[in-house]
C-alpha cells in the first residue's frame, strides 16, 4: 500500500483527529497552567479522574450534561488539589504532580470497584454520537474528517480561537502571562498572583477533565483502571513542542496523533518486524521533532517556582 | 495634616526587628527622603506602607483616614505607586502592556492599543518621560525601564510615589533630568518619598528628610536646616573618613592588562583598545549598557570575543577559559550580585569556594579541605568586618553591603593581578561604599591593575588613575585623572562629539 | 523455609489465585478470577487472589500464600513459570501451577490451554461472515498465548476462504482500550468487516469499534456478547473453573505432579460460545461447518496447528 | 526543643490522617481493619521473608533514588530513571548472553560497568540536550522511557530471545552474572549492598569533593558558576551520566540478583517511585536510603494486606499519593494552624 496515499486519506486524517482531541484538550489546559506559572506533570491524573466521573455521572444519572459536568468537576477536584500544594503549600510542583498520578489512579480504581464490583459485564454508557456539519464536511479532503466529528472536536476547535484570543488579545491574556514572568511585577501591579494562578489552574482541570471525559464519554463509552494509559504525558510533551501556543498544541497533538494512527496502519500492513517498533513511533517522532526546537526555550521564567510575597 | 503617616510600625523578620517603632510624615506636594545604611529597614517600611508586608503593628494614616492594605491593589487604589529597588517590569512585554498591566481600560478585556499608547504618549510628554509605548521592556536600557516605572505609577494616577533608590542606575545626566521629572510632579500636586544613598542628591532635590538606623528613627530633618555631615552622622553615627588615592610610583611591573583591537560585533563592541599597567586603576565612565558589561565579560573569559587579543602581563588569554584565568589571577566583580556573583542559598564557606578553588591545597586529589576552607572563609570575615550569624548562614540572609564585602574579599584572595569590578558599589550605604573603596585601594597599592567599571562618575573620579568613556561600545576618549573635566566627561557618555 | 502451619487434614483445600492485571480486565484475568469464584462454590475449598502481580512481585507472591498454608498457588500467566519453580524448592508440601508457561519442578505444573483451538473456529466463523473478504484481528502482546490463537484463527480463515484477507496488528497492550479501538476503526477504514481480539481489556475497545461502525466482532475469554449484543457473533470460552477442578481434584488425591499439560477442548476447558441474537443470523451452512469441526477437535480426528511465533 | 517537638507531632498527625484513611478504605471494601493492619505489619516484619522483600525491593529504589537526587542536585529534572533501569537491564542481559563463559569475578564488574554506560547513555542524551541546546529534560527522559520499554520489547523477541522457547523472554542468564543471595532462601541479594555503598560513595561525592560541591552549585545557580569557572554544562553532563548510571545500574541488579534473565516488565514503576523516593529523602544520598526503605515497606505492607485481607491494592497508590502529598503539605498546614 502507498503510504503517502494513506496517509492523506480521509480515514487517516480522522483517525488522527481523534487520537489528538484528548490530547490537545489536556494539552491546552496544561499551556494556560504553565503560563500563569504551575507546571502540573500530573494531567494524567486529571485526565483519568475526568474520565471516571463523567462516566460515573452518565452512568448514574442517564444525562449527558450531568456526565459531562462530572467530568470537568473531577478533573477540577485533581487540578485544584495540585494547586494547592504548589500555591499555597508552596510545594516541589513536579513531585506534587507525581503524587496526584499515584493518588488518583489509586483512586479511581478504588472507585471503580466500589461502585461496581469485581464483574465480567462492562458497564457502559452510550457514546455521544457524531454530528455531521451539513455544508462544511462536504469540503474536499478536510470536510469529511473535520467536519462529520463529535461534539467535542468542534469545541477543541472553538476552544483553539477563543485560547489564542484570550492569550493574545486581551488583558487577562497579559495578566497570566505576566504572572507567569514576574509574578512580583504582577502583584506589585495589584494583580492577585495566586488567585490568578488558582484560576489558571481551574481551566487546566476544566480542560483536562474534558480530555478524559471525550476518552469515556465519546471514544469508548465505559470505565477501566488506569483508562488513559499515558496520555496525560504526552498531553505534557504537546505543551512544549506546541511552544505554549494554542495552535502550537493542537499541532504538536496532531503530529502524535498521526504518528499513532500510522503506526497502527504500517502494522496491518503485514511485516514481521515486533511491533514494539511501531508502538515506539510516536515517541521517537516526539523527540525528533523536540530537536526542532533546539535554542528556542521559552518556559515563563517564573515557572514552577511558588510566589512568595515577602521572600527577599 | 500630612499627607501621609505612620506611627509606631514595627515589623521583625525570623525575631529580628527590621522596624522598631517607626514615625513617617509626609506633607502634601513634598518630596521627602528617607535615608539609613543598607539594612536599616528602609525598603521594609515602604513595602509595608505599599502592601507587600504585613506590619506587626502601628498604624498608618492617609489624608487623616487610617488605612490598612492587604496587597498593592489596596495601595494602588489608595493611590499610592512604588518603583522597586529592582524593578518590577515583565521584561517580554511592552512598554504599553507592563504599563496597564490588570487595569480594566475601556473595552475591557479588549485592550484597545492604540488609544492606551496615545494616553501613555501625552502623559510621558507632559512629564518629559521620553519612551516608546510600543517597545518592549526588555530591550529597554535601565534608565528607560525607569521611566516605564514611573509612567506606570502616573497612569496609575498616584499622588504618593515611593522610589526606592532610584538613581543607583543612572547617570548624571540621567540623574538631573530625573530630578526635574520630580520638581514637575511636585509642582503637579503629587508627593514623592524617596531612598537614595547620595547625600548631595538628597540636598539638592528634597523638602524635608527622616533618617533610620537600625529599624529606629534616627531623626526627622527639614533639607534646609541640614547639611552633609549631619545627615552621615544620623545614619551611621560617625564620621566619614573618605578614601584617599595616593600616588604610586611608576615603577616598572609589566604591561599588566593589554587589550588591542578586540571587537565582538554580536554585541556591537570594539574595536578596543587600552591598556591597565599593574598598580592602577581604569576607570569606565558610562552609561549602563554601552558595552561595559560585556567588556568585563570578554576579559574575564565568559564571552569571547571574536578579534584581537586580550593579554596579561604579556601572556595572551584569548583561549583560556575562566577557570583558567582565574587561576592566573583574575578576579571578577559582577554588577549583579545576586545573579553572577553569588549562590544565595550556599553558606560563606562555600561562596568562597567558587574563588578559593584554585588556590593551593583547598582542594587536593578533588577533595575539599573544609578546616582550611574555614580557616580561610573566618580569615576573611574578621579582616573586611563582615556582619553575619555565622559561617553556615545562608548568603540570602545577609546585607546586600555583607553580601559585597564577601565578594570582594574573595576575589581579593591570593594577590590577583587583575581585578575587574563592575558596579561595586551599587545599591550599598556611604560606609559600606567606603569599605569598598579602600579595599579596591588596597589592591591597587599592593600591585593589582584594577579595571573599574561605574555608571557613578564621583566614584570613577575618586579612584581611577586614569578615565575611559565608552559609548555604543567604543572608548571615546581616555584621560589621566588630573586632566579630566566632568561637564566633557558627561558628554562624552551620552555620545556627544570628540571635539565637544 | 518450608510450609510450617499445621494443616487439620479435613479441612477446605486452599487455593490461591495470582493475576498478572486487574480482575474486571474483560478477559483473561476476569475469566480466571470468575472461574476462582466458580471453583469456590462448587468445590467447597477456599480461597484467595491477588491482582495486579507484576515481574516482580511473582516470587514473594508465592512464597506468601505457600507461607499462610495454601495448597495450590495458581500463577495465571507464562511469567508466573519461573518464580512458582523457584518457589516450590522452598514450599515442597505445597503446589504450584503456572498456566500457559512451560517449566515444571516436582511440585509445580505447567498448565497450557489450547486457545488455538477457539481461535480456529472464530477465524471460520470470521471469515464466512464478512461480505469484503477482510477481516481484523487485534492482538495484545506478541507473544506466544496470543500468537498461536491470532496464527490459528487466520488459519481457520483461509480454510473458508482461501482469498481472504486478515489484517492483523498487535497494539502492546492489554489495557490501552483507545488504542485498540483505534486500531480496529483503521481496519474497518481498510474494508475489514468482522472484527477480532484477544486483547483483554484494550480488545473492549475493538468489539465497541465493530458496534460503532455496525460492523461484526467476535469476542474473546468468556461470552462478550453482552458488551454488544448486536454486534458480538460468538466468543472463545476458556473455563478456568474446570482447570482449577482438575487441579483440585489431583491435588486432594494427591496424584499432582510436576510437568507440562496441554488442556483442550476435549478437557472441557476450551471451547466457543453460543450465537445468542445471532443464532438465527448465521447461515445454516456456516454453523454446520464449525460444529462439524469442533467434533472433529474433540474426537481428535483434526488437530489445530500450534505456530508460536507470528508468521508473515 | 520547640521546632523538633513541632516537627514530631506534625508527622505524629500525618500517620493519623494515613492510618483513618486506610481504615476507611479497608472498610469500605468490607475487610477487617485488624485483620488488615496486622497483615500490613506482618508482611513487613512477621518474617524473615518479609524484611527480606522490603531489602528487595528497596534496592532498585535506592539506586534508581540516588540517580534521581543526584541529577535534581544539579537542577537536571530526570523523569527518565524508569527507562535508563531497563537500559541496565539490557545491558547485563547482552553480556551474559554473548559472553557467557566469563568468570564471574570479571562478569560482575564487567555487568556492572556496562549496566551503568547504557543507563548513562540513556540519560545523557536528554542531559546533552538540556545543557547545549536548553531542551526540556522533563519531556525528552519521559519519551526515552517510553522508547526503552519498547526496546526491551524488541529485543525480547529478537536478539535476545530464549532461542529454545517461544515466550517473549531471554534465557536464563550463566551462573556468573548472578548476584549472590545473602540470606538464602530470602531473596535480597548482593545488589542490596552495593545500593547501600553507592549511598556513602554519593555522600563522598556530592559533600566532600569539589566535583560534587560544583555540582550542587550549578544546580543552584548556573549563571554565578559560569562567572566562576565552573563549567555547567559539564556538570549536568556529568550529573546526567551519573544519574542514569544509577539507574542503569539498578537494571544490573534487578536482572542479576532476582529474575536471572531478561522478561518485559521487571519494573513496577521503580523509576517513577525514586523521584518520589529522591525528593522525600530530599536528595540527600542517606535520606535517601531511608526514604527508600520507607516507601519499599508500604508497597511490601499493602501486598500483604491484599493477600490476606482481601484488599485492593489501588489502596497503596492512593496512600502513597497520599502520604507524599501530606508530606508536601505538611509545613504550611501546621505553620498556619498554630499561627491561628
Ligand atoms: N530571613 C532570615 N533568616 C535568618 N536570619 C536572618 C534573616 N534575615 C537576616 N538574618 C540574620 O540577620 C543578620 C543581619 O542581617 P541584616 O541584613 O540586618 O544586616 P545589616 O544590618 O543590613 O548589615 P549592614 O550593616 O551591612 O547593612 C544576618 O547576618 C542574618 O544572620
Ligand atoms: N523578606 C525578608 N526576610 C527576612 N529578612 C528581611 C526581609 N526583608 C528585610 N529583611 C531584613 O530586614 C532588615 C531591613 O531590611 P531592608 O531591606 O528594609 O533594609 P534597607 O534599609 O532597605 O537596606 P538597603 O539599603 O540595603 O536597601 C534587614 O536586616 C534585612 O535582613
Ligand atoms: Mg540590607
Ligand atoms: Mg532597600
Amino acid at each position: 500500500m502507498d503510504i503517502t496515499l494513506l496517509a492523506t486519506s480521509t480515514a487517516f486524517l480522522a483517525a488522527t483527529i481523534r487520537m489528538a482531541t484528548p490530547i490537545a484538550l489536556a494539552g491546552l489546559g496544561e499551556t494556560i497552567s504553565e503560563k500563569s506559572g504551575v507546571i502540573n506533570i500530573g494531567v494524567e491524573a486529571i485526565m483519568l479522574s475526568g474520565a471516571f466521573f463523567s462516566f460515573l455521572g452518565m452512568f448514574s444519572t442517564g444525562s449527558v450534561l450531568l456526565g459531562l459536568l462530572f467530568g470537568m468537576l473531577g478533573g477540577v477536584g485533581a487540578s485544584m488539589l495540585h494547586a494547592f500544594l504548589s500555591i499555597r503549600c508552596k510545594a516541589n510542583q513536579t513531585i506534587a504532580g507525581l503524587a496526584l498520578n499515584f493518588l488518583l489512579l489509586g483512586l479511581t480504581s478504588f472507585l471503580f470497584l466500589m461502585k461496581f464490583g469485581q464483574t465480567t459485564t462492562l458497564p457502559s454508557i452510550t457514546v455521544i454520537p457524531t454530528v455531521k456539519i451539513p455544508l462544511l464536511s462536504r469540503l474536499p479532503l478536510l470536510g469529511e474528517s473535520l467536519f462529520n466529528q463529535d461534539p467535542f472536536v468542534y469545541l477543541l476547535l472553538f476552544l483553539v480561537l477563543a485560547i489564542g484570543i484570550l492569550f493574545y488579545k486581551t488583558e487577562w491574556g497579559v495578566i497570566l502571562h505576566a504572572v507567569g514572568e514576574n509574578p512580583r511585577a504582577a502583584d506589585t501591579a495589584g494583580i492577585s498572583v495566586n488567585k490568578v494562578r488558582y484560576l489558571a489552574c481551574f481551566a487546566n482541570g476544566i480542560l483536562g477533565g474534558l480530555g478524559g471525559t471525550y476518552l469515556s464519554m465519546v471514544k469508548l463509552g465505559f470505565f477501566m483502571e488506569n483508562l488513559t494509559a499515558g496520555k496525560g504525558y504526552i498531553a505534557l510533551v504537546t505543551v512544549i513542542l506546541g511552544r505554549r501556543n494554542p495552535l502550537g498544541v493542537i499541532g504538536a497533538a496532531l503530529v502524535i496523533g498521526s504518528a499513532e494512527a500510522l503506526q497502527i496502519r504500517l502494522q496491518t500492513m503485514g511485516t514481521s518486524i515486533p511491533s514494539q517498533a511501531f508502538s515506539m513511533l510516536p515517541y521517537v517522532v516526539t523527540v525528533i521533532v523536540l530537536l526542532f526546537s533546539i535554542g528556542r526555550n521559552q518556559d515563563p521564567t517564573a515557572l514552577g517556582i511558588p510566589y512568595e510575597r515577602d521572600k527577599r | 495634616m500630612a499627607l501621609l503617616s505612620m506611627r509606631d510600625i514595627d515589623k521583625s523578620f525570623f525575631g529580628k526587628m527590621a522596624n522598631e517603632h517607626v514615625n513617617l510624615e509626609v506633607g502634601y506636594n513634598e518630596i521627602h527622603a528617607l535615608l539609613g545604611e543598607n539594612g536599616a529597614g528602609k525598603t521594609t517600611l515602604m513595602n509595608i506602607l505599599y502592601g507587600i508586608y504585613t506590619r506587626d503593628s502601628g498604624t498608618i494614616e492617609m489624608e487623616g483616614k487610617p488605612i490598612t492594605f492587604s496587597s498593592p491593589k489596596d495601595a494602588i487604589k489608595s493611590h499610592i505607586g512604588m518603583v522597586h529597588q529592582h524593578f518590577t517590569l515583565v521584561p517580554t512585554l511592552t512598554v504599553s502592556e507592563n504599563i496597564t498591566l490588570g487595569l480594566k481600560s475601556p473595552g475591557h478585556p479588549f485592550p484597545n492599543r492604540k488609544v492606551l499608547d496615545e494616553q501613555i504618549a501625552s502623559l510621558s510628554c507632559r512629564y518629559g518621560l521620553d519612551v516608546d509605548p510600543k517597545a518592549i521592556v526588555g530591550q529597554l536600557s535601565v534608565g528607560e525601564q525607569q521611566r516605564v516605572e514611573i509612567i506606570k505609577l502616573l497612569y496609575r494616577d498616584a499622588k504618593l510615589l515611593i522610589l526606592d533608590e532610584p538613581t543607583a542606575v543612572l547617570t548624571p545626566q540621567e540623574t538631573e533630568s530625573f530630578f526635574t521629572v520630580l520638581r514637575r510632579l511636585r509642582e503637579d500636586g503629587h508627593s514623592v518619598i524617596i531612598i537614595t544613598h547620595h547625600i548631595p542628591e538628597v540636598l539638592s532635590i528634597t523638602d524635608s528628610i527622616t533618617v533610620l538606623q537600625n529599624g529606629r528613627n534616627a531623626g526627622t530633618v527639614q533639607t534646609k536646616e541640614t547639611n552633609a555631615e549631619e545627615l552621615s552622622r544620623l545614619m551611621i553615627g560617625r564620621k566619614l573618613q573618605g578614601s584617599k588615592r595616593e600616588m604610586i610610583s611608576k615603577q616598572n611591573r609589566g604591561n599588566g592588562l593589554v587589550l588591542s583591537g578586540v571587537f565582538l560585533s554580536k554585541a556591537k563592541l570594539g574595536p578596543l583598545s587600552l591598556q591597565v599597567p599593574p598598580g592602577s586603576i581604569l576607570g569606565i565612565a558610562g552609561v549602563d549598557g554601552n558595552g561595559q558589561k560585556e567588556l568585563a565579560e570578554i576579559i574575564v573569559g565568559i564571552r569571547m570575543h571574536q578579534g584581537g587579543t586580550v593579554s596579561l602581563c604579556g601572556e595572551c588569554l584569548d583561549h583560556l577559559s575562566v577557570e583558567q584565568r582565574k587561576r592566573k589571577g583574575i578576579g571578577y566583580i559582577s554588577d549583579d550580585r545576586h545573579k553572577d556573583g553569588l549562590i544565595l542559598d550556599m553558606d560563606l564557606q562555600d561562596n568562597m569556594l567558587l574563588k578559593l578553588f584554585g588556590e593551593e591545597g583547598i582542594v587536593t586529589h578533588g577533595f575539599v579541605n573544609r578546616l582550611l576552607l574555614r580557616k580561610r572563609t573566618e580569615q576573611a570575615v574578621a579582616e573586611h568586618a563582615i556582619k553575619t550569624s555565622s559561617l553556615e548562614c545562608p548568603l540570602r540572609y545577609l546585607s546586600g553591603g555583607n553580601q559585597q564585602k564577601l565578594i570582594l574579599a574573595r576575589e581579593m584572595a591570593g594577590n590577583p593581578s587583575l581585578v575587574v569590578a563592575c558596579q561595586p558599589t551599587r545599591g550599598l550605604d556611604i560606609g559600606s561604599s567606603e569599605t569598598v573603596h579602600n579595599m579596591l585601594l588596597r589592591l591597587r597599592k599592593e600591585g593589582c591593575s584594577i579595571l573599574l567599571v561605574s555608571s557613578d562618575l564621583d566614584e570613577i573620579v575618586l579612584l581611577s588613575d586614569e578615565i575611559a568613556v565608552m559609548h555604543g561600545g567604543k572608548i571615546m576618549d581616555c584621560l589621566p585623572n588630573d586632566r579630566i573635566d566632568l561637564t566633557k566627561i558627561g558628554l562624552l557618555m551620552a555620545g556627544k562629539g570628540m571635539d565637544a | 523455609g518450608g510450609s510450617t502451619e499445621k494443616k487439620d487434614e479435613n479441612s477446605a483445600l486452599k487455593v490461591a489465585l495470582l493475576l498478572s492485571g486487574p480482575a474486571n480486565d474483560q478477559g483473561w484475568n476476569a475469566v480466571a478470577f470468575a472461574g476462582l469464584k466458580a471453583a469456590e462454590e462448587a468445590y467447597k475449598i477456599e480461597t484467595a487472589y491477588s491482582e495486579n502481580v507484576g515481574i516482580a512481585d511473582g516470587e514473594a507472591a508465592f512464597t506468601d500464600y505457600a507461607s499462610q498454608g495454601y495448597d495450590l498457588v495458581i500463577g495465571h500467566g507464562f511469567q508466573f513459570g519461573d518464580p512458582a519453580v523457584r518457589v516450590s524448592a522452598n514450599f515442597p508440601k505445597t503446589k504450584f501451577m503456572a498456566i500457559e508457561s512451560n517449566v515444571f519442578s516436582d511440585n509445580a505444573a505447567s498448565y497450557v490451554m489450547a486457545c488455538e483451538q477457539a481461535g480456529y473456529l472464530m477465524g471460520m466463523l470470521s471469515a464466512s461472515m464478512s461480505k469484503t473478504g477482510i477481516i481484523g484481528m487485534v492482538g495484545g502482546f506478541e507473544q506466544p498465548s496470543i500468537v498461536k490463537v491470532v496464527e490459528a484463527y487466520k488459519l481457520g480463515a483461509k480454510a473458508v476462504n482461501p482469498s481472504v484477507k486478515v489484517l492483523e496488528v498487535y497494539i502492546s497492550s492489554f489495557t490501552d482500550v483507545s488504542l485498540g479501538k483505534e486500531a480496529a476503526l483503521s481496519m474497518a477504514d481498510q474494508g475489514a468487516d468482522v472484527l477480532s481480539h484477544i486483547a483483554n481489556q484494550a480488545g473492549t475497545g475493538v468489539i465497541k469499534a465493530a458496534e460503532e461502525r455496525g460492523l461484526l466482532a467476535t469476542g474473546d475469554s468468556y461470552d462478550q456478547n453482552s458488551i454488544a449484543p448486536n454486534t458480538v457473533m460468538a466468543s472463545t470460552i476458556y473455563s478456568v473453573p474446570a482447570l482449577v477442578l482438575s487441579a483440585v481434584e489431583k491435588v486432594s488425591t494427591k496424584t499432582y505432579v510436576g510437568g507440562v499439560f496441554n488442556l483442550g477442548m476435549k478437557d472441557g476447558v476450551v471451547d466457543i460460545s453460543g450465537y445468542n441474537s445471532f443464532e438465527s443470523k448465521i447461515p445454516a451452512t456456516t454453523k454446520q461447518l464449525i460444529s462439524d469441526t469442533r467434533l472433529r477437535i474433540l474426537d481428535g480426528s483434526f488437530s489445530v496447528p500450534l505456530i508460536e511465533t507470528r508468521t508473515k | 526543643m520547640k521546632g523538633k517537638t513541632k516537627t514530631f507531632v506534625s508527622y505524629l498527625v500525618i500517620i493519623t490522617i494515613v492510618l483513618v484513611v486506610s481504615a476507611l478504605l479497608i472498610l469500605s471494601v468490607g475487610s477487617s481493619v485488624q485483620k488488615s493492619l496486622h497483615s500490613f505489619l506482618k508482611g513487613i516484619a512477621g518474617s524473615a521473608y518479609g524484611l527480606s522483600e522490603v531489602l528487595v525491593r528497596a534496592t532498585p529504589l535506592i539506586l534508581a533514588g540516588l540517580g534521581v537526587g543526584i541529577a535534581f542536585r544539579t537542577g537536571f529534572i530526570n523523569i527518565g530513571a524508569e527507562g535508563q533501569l531497563y537500559m541496565g537491564a539490557i545491558a547485563v542481559t547482552a553480556l551474559g548472553m554473548f559472553a557467557p563463559n566469563l568468570p564471574a569475578y570479571l562478569m560482575i564488574p564487567l555487568a556492572l560497568l556496562l549496566g551503568f554506560l547504557a543507563g548513562a547513555l540513556w540519560s545523557f542524551v536528554p542531559g546533552l540536550l538540556k545543557a547545549k541546546f536548553g531542551i526540556s529534560e522533563v519531556i525528552n527522559t519521559i519519551m526515552f522511557n517510553y522508547i526503552a520499554i519498547n526496546l526491551v520489547g524488541i529485543l525480547v523477541r529478537t536478539v535476545l530471545k530464549d532461542a529454545s522457547y517461544p515466550y517473549p523472554m531471554s534465557p536464563v542468564l550463566p551462573k556468573a552474572t548472578v548476584l549472590a543471595q545473602l540470606f538464602p532462601p530470602n531473596r535480597v541479594h548482593a545488589g542490596f549492598l552495593i545500593a547501600l555503598a553507592f549511598a556513602v560513595l554519593l555522600y563522598i561525592l556530592l559533600f566532600k569533593t569539589w566535583m560534587g560541591f560544583s555540582m550542587r552549585a550549578v544546580g543552584l545557580n548556573g549563571r554565578a558558576c559560569r562567572c566562576a569557572g565552573i563549567s555547567v554544562f559539564k556538570n549536568v553532563a556529568l550529573s546526567s551520566l551519573l544519574s542514569g548510571g544509577l539507574a542503569g545500574i539498578a537494571g544490573v541488579c534487578e536482572v542479576s540478583g532476582l529474575h536471572h534473565r531478561l522478561i518485559e516488565g521487571i519494573s513496577p514503576s521503580y523509576g517513577y517511585l525514586a523521584i518520589i523516593v529522591a525528593l522525600l529523602g530530599q536528595n540527600h544520598p542517606l535520606w535517601i536510603v531511608v526514604s527508600a526503605l520507607g516507601i519499599s515497606a508500604l508497597q511490601v505492607g499493602s501486598m500483604s494486606m491484599q493477600r490476606s485481607a482481601g484488599v485492593p491494592t489501588s489502596i497503596a497508590s492512593i496512600i502513597m499519593g497520599l502520604v507524599v502529598v501530606l508530606i508536601l503539605a505538611r509545613k504550611q498546614l501546621f505553620a498556619t494552624a498554630r499561627e491561628a
